[in-house]
């Protein structure tokens, strides 16, 4: 059953490019969508009792493929057929329908592949498929330096892909299989030091995709390109991203009977969450500042899911929801404003609320939702975080979340004020995108108020949440968020230093020298500390 | 049986020396069509490794009715070894592409070159 | 021996990275393929090898055309404005520095290195039960088109993919060359000749590996490469470039489509449980023949096209 | 009886590895272009068609033979053929 889910997509988007058909394509890609959503919302439900086993083919025992659809999956696959409804709708008047439907469906289908798929050679044909759609939408209208772009992106995917076959090797010739929950089993009576290199070969792999700390310099190419339709760029950054984050976890659980580098992941999320807000300030172009930014989140995903508590996990995979949520609003917005105002410099934008409130409304609130506002999503997730932490895990949260406000006071100067750059009145947005991108807006704001319902929603698991826990968080939100206001207006302004970080970028070679150092790090920090235990 | 092992764990040594080779030649050059070639050189060492995944002497492939399993080849990677080849084909027809439009923009094949150039335009 | 080979091959990689002019590196590349394709026979694989020679050709092509590209380019234009004679000092900085991270890296590698076990866990299964699941004689390919039918999909979805993407990435817009547009390529006739003789039993050749998939090395894939080869051979003995590329492409993703059906018919309904008893070694040797076929057909198609996009349009 | 034709395959093998240790050692001594291709000519067609003719022999009748056959037909065409696409390419570029 779970195969069509990945295989109706993808037949649908070569019929539809078969038969060329302009405006009947997307209306006919929007119905998809919404049965599609209906379609994932029943087994949704299903797996509410027990996991969705799929064998394909019936052959007995592991000779065959399984799919599996179990209660973390099945969030993620809800996520993405949400996901995919609304950038379709957004993207209804796109240009070049034609290839553009074609590549979004088959990224559909594959991305719910990932998900699905419990055999981890499978995950690897399917990110290759998703690498080479994602090469050709960063570059779909072929502007400026884009071919640049879709080119490094794509040599870099493909570098690191070998790492992670190169492990999975291993991995077959000591297990004898490629199925995640059978290795799990046979990967019990093993020594811990046969393990560290496969691990680590792996890990590297999906390291490079999640756009950890020293090898981020592909994801604002990617995701901050110009020549890119926004639709594409906010799944890139809500949903694509999370593929490799799921797969992070399912490997870690996996390993997590022999390895497991909570430590080593937790210090590099944090590490990372640091230098993307860093770079983020810096930036001047808006969709850079959101595509930094997602190296941030990245980075704070991390070291919530790192931190090794019940709520911390929790928290982490909210986030991870919540960050597709509001991340997604501001992509699809920022591609609504550009083609307003006609620039992207975030300086030269203001006064959005006057004349687009839908818009404007759509961004203040997930711009509360990203810097963690009150009754906003991000308080949330941000919350079960900070739950169980230690004392200076809390200090270096608080520190994180006031790096993001304070970038995002920059992000939204946009929202007030006047300039020379403001349209003619003629220019208008069109209704379906502002629908889409209110959808998203809105449901910062539901995923809020109902934070610990959508939780136990999504995750199945029961959660409570102090009300003077949440009060105090809310305060020093509140304190955090002055403060942030005043350093931003005296010192992030006027500093020297940032502006030179603007032009901060990496090449293909040193990109390379960075994925052998994040091997070296993690091989001798798993290896050392199974001689030090 | 003894020699069997050490067997496998030769060519396995070869294939991660040819595997950092390629490495090392994607860090050390600059040029573009070296790196495709690079990448080719590193996939064909992954490839190598998993063929070498049981190796011994005297084993034959795994074709023909009534096969025993301790002579013939492990099948499982051949067959997943076509599929990771055929993939390598496409990106590599899609990577070259992607030069050969930069190359005809740029006239360069350099990476730094190319980077400056490009964020120029 | 296959040690000897494998010496071999490492020097072959070895000597690429230093070499600077783009024909030896050309001629570099295209003997390791080489080597590499022997080797994989000798490790008892030779549907790989079949496989990885195949694809060698084709990459070969591409790199060829891309290098003259370059050259030509390069030589056209100003040339690099910031092309400097390279000092002995700044080349051996840039061969040795990296070579601080490599070593120590493989020194890691070879320390961490697990034991030498093999599971043979998952082997065995395969070698006793492919017959009777599946009904071929030859394991990979019952493997590729049956248990593992699902991933073979989507790679050759990836090829799908790659055409459209090089059409859509190339420069030129145009699916044929305008007449009076075509870049000559210099003929001889002893070669004209000859080639004409070889270009039937090649076809042969991709016919029978097809068919013969299921019982011998080879298979749609391998097969198909042949059959494309054939075509390449038309366009080096009559210099034309009539191809219908739109048409090749349709006919494509509608060998893809059928592919996916019979997928789906043949295997993920568990059709095969349905089947009265007597019938169904037929049934499963037809099922291999026409998955083979179909894949054949569609990997023809996709390398007819890459060879026709990069020789005769991005080539100008 | 047997013994007779595996006598002969083996040394039509031997003269073909001796022709080709030759061959080699006349690769490494010439210089130039023209002679070299002589040369490299050589290795490939009689010392490649002799082996391959002893195993022919050493194996006698069978399935195994025909394909070398085919083998040694294929040889035969496209050897002096690359020779001489090689010695023509070298001709037009002026060597």
């Amino acid at each position: 059953m779970l195969t069509y889910f990945i295989l109706i997509p993808i037949i649908i988007a070569v019929f539809l490019y078969m038969l060329a058909c302009g405006k009947k394509g997307r209306a006919i890609a929007i119905i998809f969508q919404t049965g599609f959503v209906g379609a994932v919302y029943y087994v949704f439900t299903l797996t509410r009792q027990e996991e969705i086993l799929t064998n394909i083919g019936g052959y007995d025992s592991i000779l065959g493929i399984y799919l599996r659809e179990d209660t973390m999956a099945a969030a993620f696959v809800l996520l993405t057929a949400i996901f995919f409804l609304i950038a379709s709708i957004y993207s209804f008047r796109e240009k070049d329908g034609r290839l553009f439907w074609f590549l979004i469906f088959i990224w559909q289908g594959a991305s719910v592949g990932i998900f699905l798929t419990r055999d981890l050679f499978n995950a690897f044909v399917l990110i290759e498929v998703v690498t080479v759609v994602v090469a050709i939408l960063i570059m779909f209208n072929r502007k400026n330096r884009s071919i640049y772009d879709g080119m490094f992106y794509l040599m870099l995917n493909v570098l690191v892909i070998k790492f992670y076959l190169l492990g999975l090797g291993y991995l077959y010739r000591m297990t004898g299989t490629m199925d995640i929950v059978i290795a799990t089993e046979a990967l019990v009576g093993m020594e811990r030091s046969e393990l560290v290199l496969p691990y680590a070969l792996m890990m590297t792999a999906i390291a490079l995709k999640c756009a950890l700390l020293p090898m981020f310099s592909w994801l604002p190419k990617a995701h901050g390109s110009p020549a890119a339709p926004s639709a594409v760029s906010a799944i890139l950054s809500g949903l694509h991203i999370k593929c490799t984050i799921y797969l992070f976890l399912r490997m870690q659980e996996m390993f997590s009977t022999l390895i497991s580098a909570y430590e080593f992941f937790l210090v590099i999320g944090v590490l990372t969450g640091i230098v993307g807000f860093v770079l983020a300030m810096a930036q001047s172009d808006i969709k850079l500042i959101l595509a930094y930014h997602t190296i941030s989140q990245v980075g704070l995903i991390f070291a919530g899911l790192s931190m090794g508590s019940y709520y911390s996990h929790i928290g982490g995979m909210y986030h991870i929801v919540n960050h597709a949520l509001f991340k997604g609003a501001l992509f699809l917005s920022a591609g609504s404003i550009i083609k307003a105002y006609g620039t992207r410099d975030v300086y030269q934008i203001r006064g959005l609320l006057r004349r687009y409130p839908g818009l404007g409304i759509a961004t203040l609130m997930a711009i509360l939702g990203i810097t963690g506002a009150p009754l906003f999503n991000g308080s949330i997730s941000k919350y079960f975080m900070a739950t169980d932490a230690s004392a200076q895990m809390n200090v270096i949260l608080i520190f994180m979340s006031l790096g993001t406000i304070i970038s995002f006071v920059k992000y939204g100067s946009m929202l007030f004020g006047k300039s020379d750059a403001e349209p003619e009145a003629g220019v208008k947005v069109p209704a379906e995108q502002q629908i889409a991108v209110f959808a998203l807006g809105f449901m910062c704001f539901f995923t809020g108020v109902f934070g610990v319902q959508s939780v136990q929603f999504l995750f199945n698991t029961s959660v409570t949440i102090d009300r003077l826990g949440y009060l105090e968080k809310a305060g020093i939100f509140f304190a955090s968020a002055i403060a942030g206001f005043f350093i931003y207006k005296y010192y992030i302004k006027t500093s020297k230093l940032l502006k030179r970080l603007r032009s901060f970028e990496m090449g293909f070679r040193s990109a390379c020298v960075c994925i052998g150092v994040f091997f070296a790090a993690l091989l001798l920090t798993v290896g050392l500390v199974q001689y030090y235990y | 049986m003894n020699t069997g092992i050490l067997n496998t764990d030769l060519i396995e040594l070869i294939c991660i020396l040819v595997f950092f080779l390629g490495f090392y030649g994607l860090i050390a050059t600059t040029n573009v069509i070296k790196s495709i070639v690079f990448l080719w050189v590193m996939e064909m060492a992954v490839i190598m490794f998993f063929l070498s995944i049981g190796y011994n002497i005297g084993i034959v492939a795994p074709i023909g009715t009534d096969l025993v399993p301790g002579q013939v080849a492990d099948p499982l990677p051949q067959a997943l070894m076509i599929t990771t080849i055929v993939i390598g084909l496409a990106v590599t027809a899609v990577n070259i592409t992607m030069l050969i439009t930069l190359v005809r923009k740029h006239k360069s094949a350099n990476w730094d070159i190319l980077r400056k150039k490009s964020s120029e335009s | 021996m296959i040690y000897a080979i494998l010496v071999l091959w490492i020097f072959l990689a070895a000597i690429i990275i230093p070499e600077r002019r783009g024909i030896r590196i050309i001629i570099y590349f295209a003997i390791f393929s080489l080597v590499t394709a022997l080797s994989f026979f000798l490790l008892g694989s030779p549907d790989v090898a079949m496989a990885e020679a195949a694809i060698s050709t084709f990459s070969t092509i591409f790199f060829v055309i891309c290098f003259e590209k370059h050259f030509r380019l390069k030589a056209d234009g100003e040339g690099d404005p910031e092309k400097k004679e390279v000092s002995k000092a700044a080349a051996a900085k840039k061969y040795v520095l990296p070579l601080l991270l490599i070593v120590p890296l493989f020194a890691l590698f070879i320390f961490f290195r697990p034991g030498p076990e093999v599971s043979t866990y998952l082997k065995d299964l395969y070698i006793t039960r492919f017959a009777q699941d599946v009904g071929g004689v030859n394991a990979v390919t019952s493997i590729y088109l049956a248990y593992r039918v699902y991933d073979t999909l989507f790679e050759a979805l990836v090829l799908v993919i790659a055409i459209v993407a090089v059409s859509h990435m190339s420069a030129f817009k145009e699916m044929t060359v305008p007449d009076g547009e075509h870049s000559d390529i210099e003929r001889d006739g002893l070669a004209v000749f000859t080639i004409r003789i070889i270009a039937p039993i090649l076809l042969l050749f991709g016919v029978y590996l097809v068919m013969n998939g299921h019982i011998s090395p080879g298979g749609g894939f391998q097969g198909g490469v042949a059959v494309a080869a054939f075509f390449i051979c038309r366009y080096m003995i009559y210099n034309i470039y009539d191809m219908p590329v739109k048409k090749i492409i349709r006919l494509e993703e509608v060998l893809f489509m059928t592919a996916v059906a019979i997928a789906v018919f043949g295997v993920f309904l568990g059709a095969g449980t349905f089947v009265p008893l007597e019938y169904l070694r037929l049934y499963q040797e037809s099922y291999l023949i026409l998955m083979n076929i179909l894949i054949g057909l569609k990997v023809a198609c996709a390398c007819i096209v890459l060879f026709y996009r990069f020789v005769a349009i991005e080539r100008r | 009886m047997a013994s007779i034709l595996e006598i002969a395959g083996s040394v039509l093998i031997a003269a073909g590895a001796i022709l080709m240790v030759l061959g080699t050692f006349g690769l490494l001594k010439f210089k130039r272009f023209y002679p070299r291709i002589l040369i490299s000519s050589k290795i490939d067609t009689v010392g490649m068609l002799t082996l391959l003719l002893g195993l022919v022999v050493r194996h006698g009748f069978s399935f195994f033979s025909a394909k070398i056959v085919l083998i040694i037909v294929i040889l035969l065409i496209l050897n002096p053929l690359v020779a001489h696409i090689l010695s023509r390419s070298a001709y037009m570029s002026g060597e």
